[in-house]
């Protein structure tokens, strides 16, 4: 089943052309990365699909609800920022406490499960401007995983964590994939990628170049490594 | 002052008409006497007759005096002009009115209708009557050496330009004294047009909607001991010289076009003793000339003197300026005035030489207060952060200001003044 | 925001430059003072007002002070829009050019000239059967006034 | 809305946190007790605490809030992937600095002249201080709004800081001064009335003694300004002015890329 639907997206910010007519389907049950260059669009793709930014033209669906049509669809989504910067001065149990509110539910059992998970136990009643950039970033993906969102979206998850935390993170992703949850991605690190991604989006200057899985991709290449069946494919393409 | 000579002649004169008259016949009216209402008793009186009206209520539409009889209330007589009649009206000289209770003249838009009117007569005297919602309460026209004391008059306290006139009212008159009464809810309290040589002394007049003292071409006239207070617009002064006032206190005259005094077009006057206080302007002074201000006191007054610079040759001098808004405030950038030699709460000068007399001159004209009185839309500004720093600039570069009205020898102790 | 205020000076420059009416700004008696002698305008059988082209609004407690106020120099004529006087009967402000005068010290004016303005010609025979006096045109009102008046106006004129 | 008390109430919190906040509430209270201490003229002490709010308030709020604006984006972004809507986001967030910044003010003020509490002038200070509170805070989310570039729209709002408190009475002035053969009294008190820092000087003014040197000869100034009329009115403009740019800003934020 298609759990985001996206079609012909097309967004200009000023003169610069973002999004030129982008158009993706993605399923539940897999993880979706979405690769690219600075610059290259997929941020803002992103956000149109977190109804951050707004289109120009195109339709986006989640879990067939159409995202311009109102906003109780973000319900299906656990989002992860890349620079979390909560208020200073609220702790993570209250921000835990307030999503709980706009949510109207309180996993009990999984944010007590993820809270010794990232051995957040010390930290839950402290202001978050006294945390370090690391323990923010794991009250960011306790926000993200704790309600048990059918889509996860991820910018660059792992980028603030330390190694220990980054394998657990990458270990509950996976085990939401199992469960047959839909994740989108963005990353630079390509082990990363390929350690989790079942499929890979490419995009250049807007548009989306390769959309295949990696194993196809791998295949078609003769390459090992996902970097070098990309990097391949890049040279070809602009040859 | 020789001026006041004037005012032992007009009683010596008085007391003589009094002893001459004072023998004949003595007339009684009240309603179990002969004569019941003062219209009968007046066909019979002979000239200097008494008549006693004794207490009741009078109604007998407009009672004229022409002979020169005593009219004397006895137990506060009421005399009611039903709103129809001018109550009592006097054309013979000689005529004292005194003890009664005027109440209700009739009320016209052509005419002046008032509750006492003596009319080119000399040598009346009006005192101890109390007077209440008349149109004009003590209405004096081409009169001489007439006394009005120590009446109470209580106006209609309507607004409104025909519904109240003035309190005492002397028109065309030499010699009179008015003394001791009280004014209130009328247009002015007291009116002096074109009367010359004459005393306002220890009057209180106040609550009045136009002016407590209205004053217009009557030269060499004296007030003094006064007290006006909360009345429309203030006291004025108009077009007049050789004035002397004395000792007496303006208060209160609080409002957007209110003053304390005006001096329109005033000379050769002298304005000394007085209190102001409180008032939107102590004194506005326009056209004035060779008039002395000198040891007055202005305190908390808005500006304590508007003085505009078609005032020349004034001189302003040993007054007592205290926590006023603005001291001083001038419409052109000089002022040929002689200010000089005052005390001002707000000088911040030193007097190293103890002589007294600071020793850097004292600019009493903001020149915020400049602006506005030559352009009074931009009073919009008062207290605006942009006038502060505007003073503020003032302060420490009095150079820039063009305005050059100083006080050369402001004084460092108030001067202390006694009346 | 910037476009806003740059929105103001034309805002301000057509507040300025529409059109000035030639209607009388009513008089407030007993608040307004007399543009020429200061006094507090109380007595509407007598009342006064000029206006120039520009649209600035005098007012004056007594026609002889309207006058005086224009001989004195402190409006030039060519500055004037329009002049009106009170109707004595009716208490209503009038051009001055439809109206007669009379100088009569039976009707006395709150600055003692005595000069009263009358719309109907009936009602000034009556005026002038009643109270006597002497009938002028606003060019001899003018002179009475300045004759009457030289030493004020000289000085009001500094 | 219970979504948009929920995200008041976290807001508030957060707020209440912020420590140089209440350092705000001490000085205007600080300045308040001293002027107290060197006067006992009740009136005099309202002037002065006019020209302190009339200085510091759009100072502090304007350039407090642009701060707390462009800081408070990305956790507005991260709500913004929760289930609410933006107008309950946006809201939330005016919302609460507008309640704060005034319990702050009022209490900064209050605290020490609670003595006065019957003194309907110290009332129309407050509520003049209030409004202009709130009319600093919709100009500076406004900005923020506009402008994505931090620099860039602290300077702006910097600029319009100083031209409303300052410099829009020297246009006034200038005004003045050069059509002076012209009837300014209308033009002046519109010029007046488009300016909210001048709306909040002349609603207090206009109650106190003061007020009879406004009025001079000026009809208009009479009619409009000596009564309760020109009270509502001043006050009816400062709610205009914090509610436009408000809705303004709200109308923007809607379709803003965040």
């Amino acid at each position: 089943m298609e759990t985001i639907k996206v079609t012909n997206l097309k967004k200009r910010f000023r003169n610069v052309e973002v999004l030129k007519g982008v158009s993706l389907s993605v399923r539940n049950g897999e993880i979706t990365a979405v690769l690219g260059p600075n610059a290259s669009g997929k941020t803002t793709l992103l956000k149109c699909i977190l109804g951050l930014v707004i289109p120009d033209e195109g339709t986006i669906s989640v879990m067939g609800e159409n995202t311009s049509e109102g906003y109780l669809y973000r319900r299906f989504i656990g989002y992860m920022p890349q620079e979390p910067n909560f208020p200073p001065n609220l702790t993570p149990r209250y921000l835990l406490e307030l999503v709980a509110d706009i949510r109207g539910f309180f996993p009990e059992q999984e944010v007590k499960r993820l809270v010794d998970v990232f051995k957040l136990g010390g930290f839950m009643d402290k202001p978050i401007g006294s945390l370090s950039g690391g323990t923010k970033q794991k009250v960011n993906s306790l926000l993200a995983l704790a309600f048990n969102p059918e889509i996860l979206i991820l910018d660059e998850p792992t980028i603030g964590l330390d190694p220990l935390s980054s394998s657990k993170f990458k270990e509950e992703v996976l085990r939401r994939k199992d469960e047959g949850k839909t994740v989108l991605l963005t990353s630079h690190i390509m082990g990363e990628v390929e350690e989790l991604a079942d499929r890979v989006l490419l995009m250049i200057e807007g548009s989306i170049r390769i959309d295949s899985s990696v194993g196809e991709l791998k295949e078609r290449t003769g390459e090992k490594s996902l970097e070098r069946a990309l990097a391949k494919v890049l040279e070809e393409s602009f040859a | 002052m020789e001026r006041e000579n004037w005012k032992g002649w007009a009683l010596s004169l008085s007391l003589l008409v009094w002893c001459t008259a004072g023998v004949s016949q003595t007339i009684e009216v009240c309603s179990e006497c002969e004569y019941k209402t003062i219209k009968e008793a007046l066909e019979v009186a002979g000239g200097g007759a008494s008549l006693l009206v004794h207490s009741g209520t009078y109604r007998e539409g407009t009672i004229l005096v022409t002979k020169s009889v005593k009219l004397i209330g006895k137990g506060k007589p009421v005399l009611d002009g039903e709103g129809k009649y001018e109550v009592l009206k006097i054309r013979a000289n000689n005529v004292l009115v005194e003890g009664f209770e005027i109440i209700n003249s009739g009320r016209s838009e052509l005419e002046d209708i008032a509750g006492i009117k003596v009319e080119d007569s000399e040598n009346c005297v009006i005192r101890n009557n109390t007077l209440k919602n008349n149109f004009w309460a003590i209405y004096l026209a081409n009169v001489r050496n007439c006394r009005v004391e120590n009446n109470r008059i209580l106006g209609p306290f309507k607004v409104g330009e025909a519904y109240s006139g003035n309190g005492i009212h002397i028109w065309q008159a030499k010699g009179v004294l008015v003394k001791d009464n009280y004014i209130t809810g009328h247009r002015d309290g007291i009116y002096f047009e074109f009367v010359q040589d004459s005393v306002i002394e220890g009057n209180v007049s106040e609550g009045n909607w136009r002016y407590g003292l209205h004053f217009m071409f009557s030269h060499r006239d004296i007030y003094r001991n006064n007290l006006f207070r909360k009345n429309g617009v203030g006291v004025a002064v108009m077009y007049t010289k050789e004035v002397v006032m004395r000792n007496n206190r303006f208060e209160l005259n609080w409002g957007g076009t209110s003053y304390g005094l005006l001096l329109k077009a005033i000379n050769d006057s002298l304005v000394e003793h007085n209190v102001f206080y409180k008032n939107t302007a102590g004194i506005l002074m326009d056209e004035c000339q060779r008039t002395t201000i000198r040891e007055n006191d202005f305190v908390e007054n808005g500006w304590a003197m508007r003085v505009w610079a078609n005032s020349m040759d004034n001189t302003i001098t040993r007054n007592n300026f205290l926590s006023n808004t603005f001291d001083l405030s001038t419409n052109s950038s000089k002022n040929p005035n002689r200010i000089e030699g005052n005390y001002w709460s707000s000088y911040r000068g030193y007097d190293l030489n103890g002589d007294g007399v600071g020793d850097i001159p004292y600019r009493p004209v903001k020149l915020f207060s400049y602006i506005m009185e030559n352009n009074p839309a931009v009073s919009v500004l008062i207290k605006s952060f942009f006038v502060e720093l505007l003073n503020l600039i003032e302060d420490t570069l009095p150079a820039v200001v063009p305005v050059s009205v100083e006080d050369r020898k402001p004084l460092m102790e108030k001067v202390e003044w006694r009346r | 925001m910037r476009t806003l205020l740059l929105l103001l000076p034309p805002l301000l420059f057509i507040l300025l430059s529409c059109e000035v009416k030639p209607e009388p700004e009513p008089i407030e008696y007993g608040k307004d003072s007399c543009a020429f002698c200061l006094m507090i305008i109380a007595d509407a059988g007598f009342s006064a007002e000029l206006k120039t082209k520009k649209g600035k609004v005098f007012k004056f407690d007594s026609i002889e002070c309207l006058a005086a106020y224009i001989l004195s120099g402190k409006v030039k004529e060519e500055e004037i829009l329009a002049m009106w006087v009170a109707d004595f009967p009716t208490k209503e402000l009038v051009r001055v050019e439809e109206v007669k005068f009379l100088v009569s010290d039976k009707l006395r004016s709150p600055m003692g000239l005595n000069i009263s303005a009358f719309v109907k010609e009936e009602d000034l025979k009556e005026a002038h059967r009643n109270f006597g006096g002497k009938i002028l045109t606003w060019e001899d009102v003018l002179k009475y006034v300045g004759e009457r008046w030289r030493e004020k106006i000289g000085k009001a004129g500094h | 809305m219970p979504e948009f008390l929920k995200l008041l109430r976290a807001d508030l919190r957060n707020l209440k946190g912020i420590k140089w906040l209440w350092a705000y509430l001490l000085s205007l209270a600080g300045m308040s007790f001293l002027i107290l201490y060197l006067s006992n003229d009740t009136g005099k002490v309202i002037l002065s605490l006019l020209n302190i709010t009339l200085l510091m308030v759009p100072l502090v709020s304007s350039f407090f809030c642009i701060t707390y604006f462009y800081d408070s984006k990305s956790f507005m972004e991260f709500l913004l992937s929760q289930p609410v809507s933006r107008a309950q986001v946006f809201w939330s967030k005016l919302a609460s600095l507008w309640l704060f910044m005034s319990f702050l003010y009022a209490g900064g003020v209050l605290i020490p002249l609670i003595k006065e509490v019957l003194n309907p002038t110290l009332w129309v200070l407050l509520i003049s201080g209030v409004l202009l509170s709130m009319v600093f805070i919709s100009l500076a989310v406004l900005v923020g709004t506009v402008f994505d570039d931090r620099v860039k729209g602290v300077s702006f709002l910097l600029g319009l800081w100083l031209y409303l408190t300052v410099l829009h009475d020297g246009v006034i002035l200038a005004v003045v001064y050069l059509f002076k053969d012209y009837p300014l009294e209308g033009v002046v008190l519109a010029l007046a009335l488009v300016n909210p820092v001048d709306l909040a000087r002349i609603a207090v003014v206009i109650n106190m003694d003061v007020a009879a040197l406004m009025g001079l000869s000026e009809a208009l100034f009479r009619e409009v300004l000596g009564s309760l009329w020109g009270l509502s009115l001043a006050f009816a403009f400062m709610v205009l002015w914090f509610a436009l740019p408000a809705f303004l800003a709200s109308l923007l934020f809607k379709r803003k890329a965040l």
